[in-house]
């Protein structure tokens, strides 16, 4: 019963943690990103692999952090910046080829197999009189560390202000004399790493593989439940995705596991479109 | 006297084709209030969009001419760098933000742009938040609300107050009439011609009602198809008899109504 | 001095012949190039061989696929990422059907655009009161939901390992080799696009793209949206669903596996590359996106590099989607945009830009 | 009088907003109405409650003896009451013409298969709806434009072309939003001589959102002034000019604020 609760816990610091660069990069950049489930495994990866070519568990983390980055840049300068102000759909056809272009790249560069990400810690925490698996308790920590870190930015400081000013008139933020591709380029770069670090502690708790970034789905699902413009629906809505994926994998089948968060999504879908946080305005901008 | 801003022989071509600027020249005195008037579809829009750094971003390029601000080459500028040179920009709609409060609004403008050296005739009267908001009082009362509840006017005034903070040398103002009534319409303009008088600001006005404009600036130049066709001081074209009658709808010093149905069937003659 | 003579209030031409401009093709040379294209069609099985004739069936397939997917994404804007599950509902239903009850191909061939039409008008109600991003979403749901359910079927009614198809026969016709594929593919692919071309030029095609491109301007000048976004999504579907039959009659064989999202995105890389909202840019991209992994996989056989399989397919992979990127940043209007620039710029030479008063076209 | 359309106690309100209160208005047959105010008045608001896009909390609009209230814009549309959109929603990839053709959708019958031979029945329709659709091309003097497409049409003509498709549908009531704002005063005088021929040669009863008072003291019949939700004065517009409500409510309140007389100089 324990291990359940913690399973959800740590499943859904990670969709919220993913889910909350989504809608960072959203936002910014009006792209509804559907390639971060990639995007977190290929983190994933450079984690991995550091790890196996000897790197201590920490410094891989940074590493793969470092890689995030500047994958973050990438992404941004040669694909997204070109298609900022379209229509939203070209955005997200955009994200679609990012997301096929990093899985080939996974094949090529990874082979694409199960790696595991070991944290080089003992299996079991005693807390008090709980034995709880340490990788569960790494992933729940990093994962609420990093999103309570990305909410002071947002919330508190002036590129968050300059996020949110970009957030909502590209043509005018520059006008003022702000600099939007930097503001945008950043907002990318703190998804990736929120993305990455999501892949990062996905593959401590289990592994990294190509199928692993069926976790972008699940993040995705948790933001339109949420509501795309809303981070605090995000996380809420992460909870509610994760204790479905958890509560379906133990009692049904593990096969299964995305129908139930899909069926909640459905029926918010035809309940309140524009998902439980969010405005009725959203909707009718996109 | 020098030209602050100096546009020479500026062609642009849209989306490989259509050219919509076809060699346009006029400049802007330091401290002057200059008017770029003219049809929808004359080029006025490019044309400034060319001079804030707007263009190479889209399907559009510009393809001869040069864009001269305070002596430096700017057209190949991107728009923050624009921005950042003293040229503020008020723009015809979406002119604040709406999903921030009035001061947030303000607190944009002055973070975005870090102020350079000491440019001389950059308008540096207004530094602070405060500043703004003493001098427009119905802005004051609403500084923690939302931007979206603003009136047409007040959102006018928020526009230019967030200009006023990123220290202009040049303030464009596009369409300041645009869905106005016609006493706010007047107002505007008698705002920046005071901007204009107390604080030496220049001002680049661009619009389609060239009375209105033509009744504060200095200057006009009046746009046709992508190119100029008339230009000169006020008095030269309040006096010009093709700009009375075709732009100002005075014929013989007599204005003319809506319901002279005869007369509007006519060959629209140039120069 | 020059002198305006303000052609724009003159009529310079009168409308001499209506039925002229709702026409299909306008000219003698539009009539030539038609005319070159279908010879070309007929005589292609005479001079490639048969892996190439196969590969002209996959893309003749892709193409009736593609032109529908292009209606519904480029034309009414709703961008679908459920273009596999929609596939495979017709390839599943034709299957079950052959399966249960032994029904000839026609009759499977209609239940499946039956089914996919069904399937359609369901996804279109769900998705009424959504906008394009949510839309996406909506079918990318589908996606899952219907491959589960099709693993589950596939597992629990019919061969794990795949389900096999008898050869089809149309009447007396039996449809056996690749070149009598090839002949009845090409007539119905020129069906479709033909019905498409028309469909496009119709009160139904206005109001699909109307209600596209700005529901609410539509709504208020009197057309039904509901109906409108009802009806795009459940033709376009029952014509993707009849593809996704016809594609798995070609092959014989077909397994859940096959309806992956790679297939998806590969639909959307086709309608992209060729030009959204073009009938002849799905026709181009379907075609394109078909044989680009066999052109790379021959390109490689020339440079006699060894490439374990798994690699290549990442490499397939990635070039799928840098076209996606590349065309989407470069040339958002695709192939049909380069053609149709390249034929402009014939007929304007040797000016290399039109005037902003365009003369009557 | 005999009335096209009237109006009475409409409110609407979104979320604590009160944006209609009470307003209380009618149009004429055959003649042209003109709606005017100050901005944020409610005009466009008031359109869109007509045209069925906003539901309004209370209130009674009766259109040819019908009460519309909670008819969808579709059924509004039907029924005869046709409008054009103050920010051009023309659709962008269609051509003028079928721009105009959408707006006969309502006369079109037949189902996706008939469109897609697209022969018989479906082709002489199409044809039928075209030479409709060609009295409103020139009327409008649209003729060299039938083929291009409206995203490539400069900013006025894609307002003729938004009142052209309003016409297209044949109404009995038109409902212009600003169709004169942005314009040119040589546009103008264009949409002048179509306003007046469109009301002594095909009769059609005509509301209009103006703010170029001229243009309504020249052409409206009868003129409605709408001022911070409520309608503060009626009738021709030489009497609502001599309004003291009018002249405050247009020059008054929304005055902009201008910087102190006081001589700054010293700070630049």
């Amino acid at each position: 019963m324990v291990a359940l609760v913690l399973t959800t816990v740590a499943s859904w610091g990670i969709y919220a943690l993913l889910g909350i660069g989504i809608v960072l990069v959203y936002r910014t950049s009006r792209v509804l990103n559907i390639a971060s489930g990639e995007m977190a495994i290929f983190i994933g990866y450079v984690a991995a692999t550091s790890i196996q070519y000897g790197l201590p568990f920490p410094v891989a983390v940074l590493f793969s952090m470092g890689a995030a980055t500047v994958l973050g840049f990438v992404i941004f300068w040669f694909a997204i910046r070109g298609v900022m102000g379209e229509p939203p759909h070209v955005g997200l056809m955009i994200t679609v080829g990012i997301a096929v272009i990093l899985n080939g790249l996974m094949i090529v560069l990874f082979g694409g197999g199960m790696i595991a990400i070991p944290a080089g810690l003992p299996a079991f925490t005693t807390i008090g009189q709980v034995q709880l698996p340490t990788p569960d308790v790494v992933a729940t920590i990093g994962a609420w560390f990093s999103i309570a870190v990305i909410a002071v930015i947002y919330r508190l400081t002036n590129l968050g202000l300059q996020m949110r000013a970009v957030a909502e008139r590209v043509t005018l933020s520059a006008q003022r004399g702000l600099n939007v591709d930097r503001t945008v380029a950043l907002s990318w770069i703190v998804g990736l790493l929120a993305a990455g670090l999501a892949g990062v502690l996905h593959g401590e708790r289990s592994f990294v593989a190509l199928s692993a970034s069926a976790i972008g789905i699940s993040a995705l699902i948790s933001c339109l439940i949420g509501g795309m413009d809303s981070l605090k629906g995000v996380v809420i809505a992460a909870l509610i995705v994760a204790a479905a994926e958890t509560l379906t994998a133990r009692y049904i089948d593990p096969r299964y596991v995305l129908i139930a968060p899909v069926a909640i999504l459905l029926v918010i879908l035809i309940v309140r479109p524009w998902g439980l946080f969010g405005t009725v305005e959203e909707i009718r901008r996109v | 006297m020098t030209a602050l801003l100096e546009v020479e022989g500026l062609e642009v071509v849209y989306g490989h084709v259509i050219r919509a600027i076809q060699g346009i020249s006029f400049s802007v005195g330091e401290g002057k209030i200059v008017g770029l008037v003219g049809l929808n579809g004359a080029g006025k829009t490019t044309t400034v969009r060319a001079i804030s750094g707007f263009l190479p971003t889209e399907n559009v390029r510009i393809t001869d001419g040069r864009i001269r601000f305070a002596g430096q080459s700017i057209a190949r500028l991107r728009p923050y760098q624009a921005a950042r040179l003293g040229i503020a920009f008020v723009p015809e709609r979406d002119k604040v933000f709406d999903t921030l409060t009035v001061r947030e609004n303000l607190e944009v403008a002055l973070t975005a742009t870090t102020l350079r050296g000491d440019e001389p005739g950059r308008c540096r009267r207004y530094r602070s938040i405060k500043d703004i908001l003493d001098l427009f009082e119905a802005l004051a009362r609403r500084a923690d609300q939302l931007s979206v509840f603003l009136s047409g006017g007040e959102r006018q005034m928020l526009a230019i107050g967030a200009c006023l903070l990123t220290a202009p040398r040049l303030l464009i103002v596009d369409e300041a009439s645009l869905g106005l009534a016609p006493i706010m319409r007047r107002q505007v303009l008698d705002m920046l011609a005071q901007l204009n008088r107390e604080f030496g600001l220049t001002v680049l006005i661009v619009d389609q009602d060239v009375g209105g404009v033509l009744s504060i600036a200095d200057h006009g130049y009046i746009l046709e198809n992508g190119r100029v066709v008339f230009a000169g001081s006020r008095e030269h074209l309040l006096q010009h008899g093709d700009v009375k009658e075709f732009y100002l709808g005075q014929k013989e010093d007599r204005e003319r109504g809506y319901r002279d149905v005869k007369q509007y069937r006519r060959v629209r003659r140039w120069h | 001095m020059s002198i305006n003579m303000n052609t724009q209030r003159i009529p310079s031409s009168l409308p001499t012949s209506r039925g002229r401009t709702i026409a299909l093709r306008r000219g003698r040379a539009q009539w030539l190039t038609v005319l070159l294209g279908a010879l070309a069609l007929l005589l292609l099985p005479g001079v490639a061989s048969v892996f190439w004739v196969h590969l002209a069936n996959v893309s003749l397939i892709a193409v009736i696929a593609a032109v529908a997917l292009n209606i519904l994404t480029g034309n009414a804007r709703l961008v679908s990422l459920g273009q596999a599950a929609f596939l495979g509902i017709g390839a599943f239903t034709a299957g079950i059907l052959q399966r249960a009850y032994d029904v000839p191909f026609p009759v499977a061939l209609a239940a499946a655009a039956v089914a996919g039409g069904i399937a359609g008008f369901f996804i279109a109600l769900l998705s009424l009161r959504l906008r394009v991003l949510y839309v996406a979403v909506t079918t990318l749901v589908l996606h899952f939901t219907v491959t589960t359910i099709f693993s589950f079927v596939q597992a629990v009614f019919l061969d794990s390992s795949g389900i096999i198809l008898p050869l089809p026969s149309l009447g007396i016709l039996i449809l056996k080799t690749p070149t009598q594929w090839y002949y009845f593919l090409v007539v119905v692919a020129a069906i479709v696009v033909l019905g498409a071309l028309n469909l496009l030029r119709s009160f139904i095609g206005r109001r699909w793209t109307a209600v596209g491109e700005h529901d609410l301007a539509a709504e208020a000048l009197g057309v039904p949206v509901a109906k409108a976004k009802l009806s795009v999504f459940a033709v376009t579907s029952a014509v993707v669903a009849f593809a996704g039959a016809l594609s798995a009659y070609y092959v014989g064989t077909f397994s859940f596996e096959t309806y992956n999202l790679g297939l998806a995105i590969a639909y959307l890389a086709m309608i992209i590359v060729g030009g959204v909202g073009s009938v002849l840019g799905s026709v181009l991209g379907a075609v394109f996106i078909t044989l680009l992994p066999h052109v790379l996989d021959q390109m490689f056989l020339l440079l006699d590099l060894k490439i374990r399989a798994n690699v290549l397919a990442g490499i397939h992979q990635i070039t799928f989607g840098a076209m996606i990127v590349g065309f989407l940043l470069f040339e958002p209007r695709g192939l049909a945009e380069l053609w149709r620039r390249f034929s402009a710029a014939a007929a304007d030479w040797p000016f290399r830009y039109r005037s902003v008063d365009r003369g009557n076209r | 009088m005999d009335c096209i359309l009237e109006i009475e106690d409409l409110s609407l309100s979104f979320g604590g907003l009160q944006v209609l209160r009470n307003v209380r208005l009618d149009v004429l047959r055959g003649k042209v109405t003109a709606l005017i105010g100050p901005n944020g008045a409610g005009k466009t608001a008031l359109l869109n409650c007509v045209s069925g896009i906003y539901a309004p909390q209370a209130g009674q609009i009766s259109f040819d003896g019908d009460n519309i209230i909670g008819w969808s814009p579709e059924r509004v549309a039907r029924a005869g009451v046709a409008r054009s959109f103050q920010n051009l929603e023309l659709f962008p990839s269609l051509s003028v013409l079928e721009n105009l053709l959408v707006a006969r959708d309502q006369h079109f019958r037949g189902t996706a298969l008939g469109a897609a031979i697209f022969f018989g029945p479906a082709r002489r329709r199409e044809l039928l709806e075209r030479e409709k659709v060609e009295r409103v091309i020139d009327f409008f003097e649209l003729w060299p434009l039938r083929h291009v497409r409206a995203h490539d049409l400069p900013y006025g003509q894609q307002k003729i072309v938004g009142f052209a498709r309003a016409m297209a549908a044949d109404p009995k009531l038109l409902l212009l939003d600003e169709p004169g704002s942005g314009l040119t005063r040589d546009e103008k005088e264009d949409l002048a001589r179509f306003i007046l021929r469109l009301r002594f040669d095909w009769e059609v009863s005509i509301l209009w959102i103006e703010h170029d008072l001229q243009m309504v003291s020249d052409l409206a019949d009868r003129v409605h002034v709408l001022n911070a939700g409520e309608c503060i004065a009626s009738g021709t517009p030489n009497e609502v000019k001599q309004v003291p409500a009018v002249i405050s409510a247009y020059v008054g309140d929304e005055a902009i604020a201008v910087p102190p007389k006081k001589s700054h100089a010293a700070a630049i």
